[in-house]
């Protein structure tokens, strides 16, 4: 009877799991996804405990008790630190799925060797491979986001990485074929030990090269693995549900990890041996051009004037934490009759959708946040288009200069407004590390500042210069 | 192969790597496999592949759900890829179904210490996956 | 009942009453089934339920398939419904598996006699279902 | 081994199955789905037939060449019977089912009861009953759309019929339960072949009442009962791809008998149990209002002097096989310069696409066949709507008349251009056996006759009167 239960569970939570994903297509439907997926989740956890080979409730307990107690306070971090998070719980799925492995094999290995047999020890040094290199590799991720004082921002390069870094990858595949093959030696405890040692190292190795504003790429990259790692053990387990979730998740990591691909036009390759980042400290450096400085006054006037505002936010937004600000900007200029548009760039901030969750949070209508090509369309009727802390997403050079590591990337095309006010603190590149020609623009005038100093500056002057007038 | 790995992505061939480990995997093992959940009735009639039941039927499943899976997250709004990220984080802790089982069954305590920690793992990216995604989306109005 | 079943329509409950008389059948079954598919080895893993993996499997098959035949099916062009129809009969004459089985194996042969005829009623559906829907599609043109 | 590369097949099928049906989602990729789905076809057919179970090579060769004679001859019917066709190939395909069911029972009955589970029972039961309904019962909407003389046209009603139906399933039902729980008694045979009667019975039953007219929407709900069967199949057999092939072909059939109803404006309940077409014989009687004629010559010069020409094609165009003129219309009127548009509503005809494929057949490229809201967009700047043989779908009534069985329905609004030419063979109304005010409107004229005759004419008139100025 009890595993008749079992399953019926299983497949009503397959079900509940693939509508809460499904909900997602629409803002409108999004909460209910939430609560399906955490229903279905309920139902596995219990289907599974009322097993009655599980007699040690004490442990479990206590475990989802100290899950509790960390998981909570995990899902109160600032919204600027969702990419370390994310990281983070992607490296601890990955250290179930090694850990469920790893306990798997031993046990299996000690109480009935009969029990490993090719098709499950394929599946277990897959789960492994996978889970661990996923733990190491997204806490260094994590890291790298949190800008951990000794975890290095900058890739770390040294000759032959990517075929050493290879080179592991394939030691430790090679070691998982011979314990497919020969699964119960006496050796064979070693060798697993050595593979999960080899995937370690191999999950450290595999970031180093990787610049710090690359990490959100490969965090959905990491996504994926971490699904894989979760079919891997539905493989060894024989569960449908955990092969099913573990499919949904990683083609989610995948498709997102396209996606940025994509709207940064680079290929998977140059994300992951490309050591990215690097091009910075090369270009970084040699700007003679000028910059026409903007006064507070003189931009709130812009704006005042204006018809139609076209806010760009970028990475710096983020930075700053000028949601809030940007949204009294906002309040003053529609009281005035003005229409304010948000442009959202896909790859905008340092994860995708960032930038709408920030305005979201600030209660900004999603019914105001623009997609880039419908943007573009009506930029040259744009009077003011207002960057705040954008960069990349609004070099012109990605239209024409080869030269530039950005180049094909699609943009939103500030220049083609009929003005520009650009706020950024300094002279500084953004994370491409290049020149941006639309500063040097002649419609082009600049905030020098921190965003939310500046915003609220401009709000606030509007709100005054409105009584004034 | 160090081109195509390259070219074509990691993320994207790691599936195809998976998928063929696991087939030449079935190849070599048919038989040991057959022999232990083949059923008399089974093998007795043609057209229910009785030794195949044992691992075949989790592939049929892993590619089904790996098409809903494309074909559903495909059409995922746009606004909400930051969600969509944690909302699977937590969804891919299913893993605590197997973490319960290593955790509480009557096995050496080490073993199960692995359990345990794997399940303290996945509980906490249950909990904070689901909380947070709640979090943004209640932020999302539409005006 | 008949209310629901005018209301609702005849066609979207059937799949409901189908999977409700599965489900039913597999409670009544569960001890025989399990005793004709369980094995040794399963039984002691726990997590690897291993009496229902005679069905069970099936009815996730059949539940992931549904999905995605609602989710590709709704997308199909307006344009092409006809033809659509023609080769979702066509596809459905994968009974033709089962009619080669029961027509070739070494059954008595009034049974094979049952099996040929829907082996030959199978066969003439792919071969016209296929064909004429080639012909359709070949009418469609942009420009 | 031989069970490995099955069940390799079987995936590969299932794969192609996929893509098959997702490739016809745009008339671009739609031709690759044939390939598709033929391929995989052969691959399912191939992998079975290896089955060293298999000895009577000799049956299964010759079942397979009857099945291409008679198949290939089908595939040649004219565009207009693809309605039967489509309603013929179900009856095989649930005869099909049937069959091995009732093959599969006797074989186990008689070999080795043990392995009538009361799974496997269920599964069964629910496959003959599916598949020997959907037999009868797609025969009799086969001759219903044929017009075979002796299957009447008319829906045929007598009292308690839906209960009779209904009962009959029911005690099928009940039987059925009853040898899920005593497969193998002495009656058990009997009961089996009562299932078996009763069936067959409830198939004929169950279409008699139903209008010819609304066979598209039966046979598309039948598509979804000969998927289920072959579901069922799957089910007794334990082979996963039928099982994913059957849950495909019934959500198609579902799918599209609900976006018919969608578009008809009518339940299923209505369609399976309304007996429809009676209302025809109650309202077609008492027309007075006056029909305003057109000369050929006349609507010529209307159309020469449109600049935009709307084209309604309805049943009337299918049945006239008045498509080829229709395109020697649409030359001569493009030659002029004119834009040509075909609306197309998704009941015109009778099957979903009917007007596409016809349409598609006189090469009017897919480009200018236009759906009902598009087209109702710019109505108002149609010069002149010619309906050609449509009734129901350009029927105002839909809009405000209450009291019409079409009221609801989405129509065409050919009432909305600045005039409208109607072609009808004589004062008949439609399918929906009700007057269509539009045909009495001031800005509407006649033209009487048989749609290819009348567009031939108006195509000759236009070529001479090209020349003639
Ligand atoms: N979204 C993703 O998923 C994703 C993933 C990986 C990589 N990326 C990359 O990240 C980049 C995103 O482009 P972006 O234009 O949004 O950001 P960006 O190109 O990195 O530029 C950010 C700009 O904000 C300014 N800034 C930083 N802190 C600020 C503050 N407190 N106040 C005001 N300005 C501040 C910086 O200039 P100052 O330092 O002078 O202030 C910089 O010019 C793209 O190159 C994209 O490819 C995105
Ligand atoms: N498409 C589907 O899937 C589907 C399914 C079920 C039901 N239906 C129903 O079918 C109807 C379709 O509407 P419809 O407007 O396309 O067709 P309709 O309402 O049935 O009208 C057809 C018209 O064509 C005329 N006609 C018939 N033969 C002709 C010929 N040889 N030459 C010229 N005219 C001819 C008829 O008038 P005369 O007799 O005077 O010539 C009739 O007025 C709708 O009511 C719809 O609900 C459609």
């Amino acid at each position: 009877m009890i595993p008749e239960i079992q399953q019926l569970a299983y497949i009503l939570a397959t079900v509940l799991f693939i509508f809460s994903l499904h909900w997602m297509n629409d803002p409108k439907t999004a909460r209910r996804s939430v609560m399906a997926g955490a229903v279905a989740m309920l139902v596995a956890i219990l289907a599974t405990w009322i097993d009655p080979h599980i007699v040690h409730h004490g442990w479990i307990i206590l475990a989802i008790v100290i899950g509790l107690v960390v998981g909570v306070p995990l899902s109160r971090v600032p919204l600027t630190a969702v990419p370390q998070r994310t990281a983070l719980s992607h490296a601890f799925g990955g250290a179930a799925a090694g850990l469920v492995g790893t306990a798997k094999y031993f046990l299996w290995l000690g109480e009935g060797p009969e029990n490993l047999t090719t098709f499950r020890m394929v599946a277990i040094v897959a789960e492994i491979i996978l889970g661990y290199l996923t733990f190491t590799g997204s806490l260094m991720a994590a890291g790298k986001l949190q800008e951990v004082r000794w975890i290095p921002q900058r890739p770390v390069v040294y000759p032959f990485q990517n075929v050493i870094n290879i080179g592991l990858l394939v030691v430790a595949i090679v070691l998982g074929a011979l314990l497919v093959m020969y699964p119960a030696e006496p050796w064979s405890g070693m060798a697993f030990l050595a593979i999960i040692g080899l995937s370690l190292i191999f999950g450290v190795l595999f970031i180093i090269p990787i610049g710090g504003a690359d990490m959100p790429t490969v965090i959905s990259i990491l996504n994926s693995y971490a699904g894989l790692s979760a079919v891997a053990m539905g493989f060894v387990l024989d569960n449908k549900l955990l092969i099913i979730a573990g499919a949904l998740d990683g083609s989610s990591g995948l498709i997102l990890s396209i996606i940025m691909c994509k709207a940064m036009n680079r290929s998977f390759a140059n994300v992951l041996f490309g050591a990215f980042g690097q091009v910075k400290a090369a270009v970084a450096k040699g700007e003679q051009k000028v910059y026409k400085q903007e006064s507070i006054e003189g931009a709130a006037q812009f704006l005042e004037q204006a018809n139609s505002v076209v806010i760009i936010p970028g990475y710096g937004m983020a930075v700053a934490q000028a949601q809030h600000r940007t949204r009294e900007l906002y309040d003053q200029l529609t009281k005035r009759g003005i229409t304010v548009k948000f442009a959202i760039h896909p790859v905008a901030g340092r994860m995708p959708g960032h930038m709408n969750v920030l305005l979201a949070e600030a209660d900004i209508p999603y019914s105001a946040l623009v997609e880039i090509d419908e943007i573009n369309a009506d930029m040259p009727q744009c009077d003011v288009a207002l960057v705040v802390g954008a960069n990349d997403v609004v070099n012109p050079a990605a239209r024409h200069d080869k030269s530039t590591p950005i180049y094909g990337m699609p943009i939103i095309d500030a220049d083609r407004a009929k003005m520009v006010l650009a706020i950024k603190r300094s002279k500084n590149p953004g994370f491409a590390g290049i020149d941006n020609e639309l500063y040097f623009k002649d419609n082009t005038w600049m905030l020098f500042g921190d965003a939310k100093a500046v915003i609220g500056d401009l709000a606030k002057q509007l709100s005054g210069g409105g009584m004034g007038h | 192969m160090r081109r195509f790995l390259f070219n074509s992505g990691l993320g994207r061939v790691i599936p195809v790597i998976i998928l063929a480990a696991c087939l030449t995997a079935i190849f070599l093992s048919a038989s040991p496999a057959g022999a232990q959940s083949g059923t008399a009735q089974e093998a007795a009639t043609p057209g229910s592949h009785g030794p195949a039941t044992d691992y075949w039927p989790m592939l049929f499943v892993l590619i089904l759900a790996s098409f809903i899976g494309l074909g559903v997250i495909r059409r995922v709004s746009r606004l909400l890829h930051t969600p969509l990220m944690s909302l699977t984080n937590a969804i891919s802790a299913i893993a605590v179904v197997g973490s319960i089982v290593v955790t509480g069954a009557d096995y050496p305590p080490l073993i199960r210490l692995l359990g345990g920690i794997a399940l303290f793992a996945s509980v906490t990216n249950i909990v904070s996956g689901f909380l947070i995604t709640d979090r943004m989306l209640r932020m999302f109005k539409k005006q």
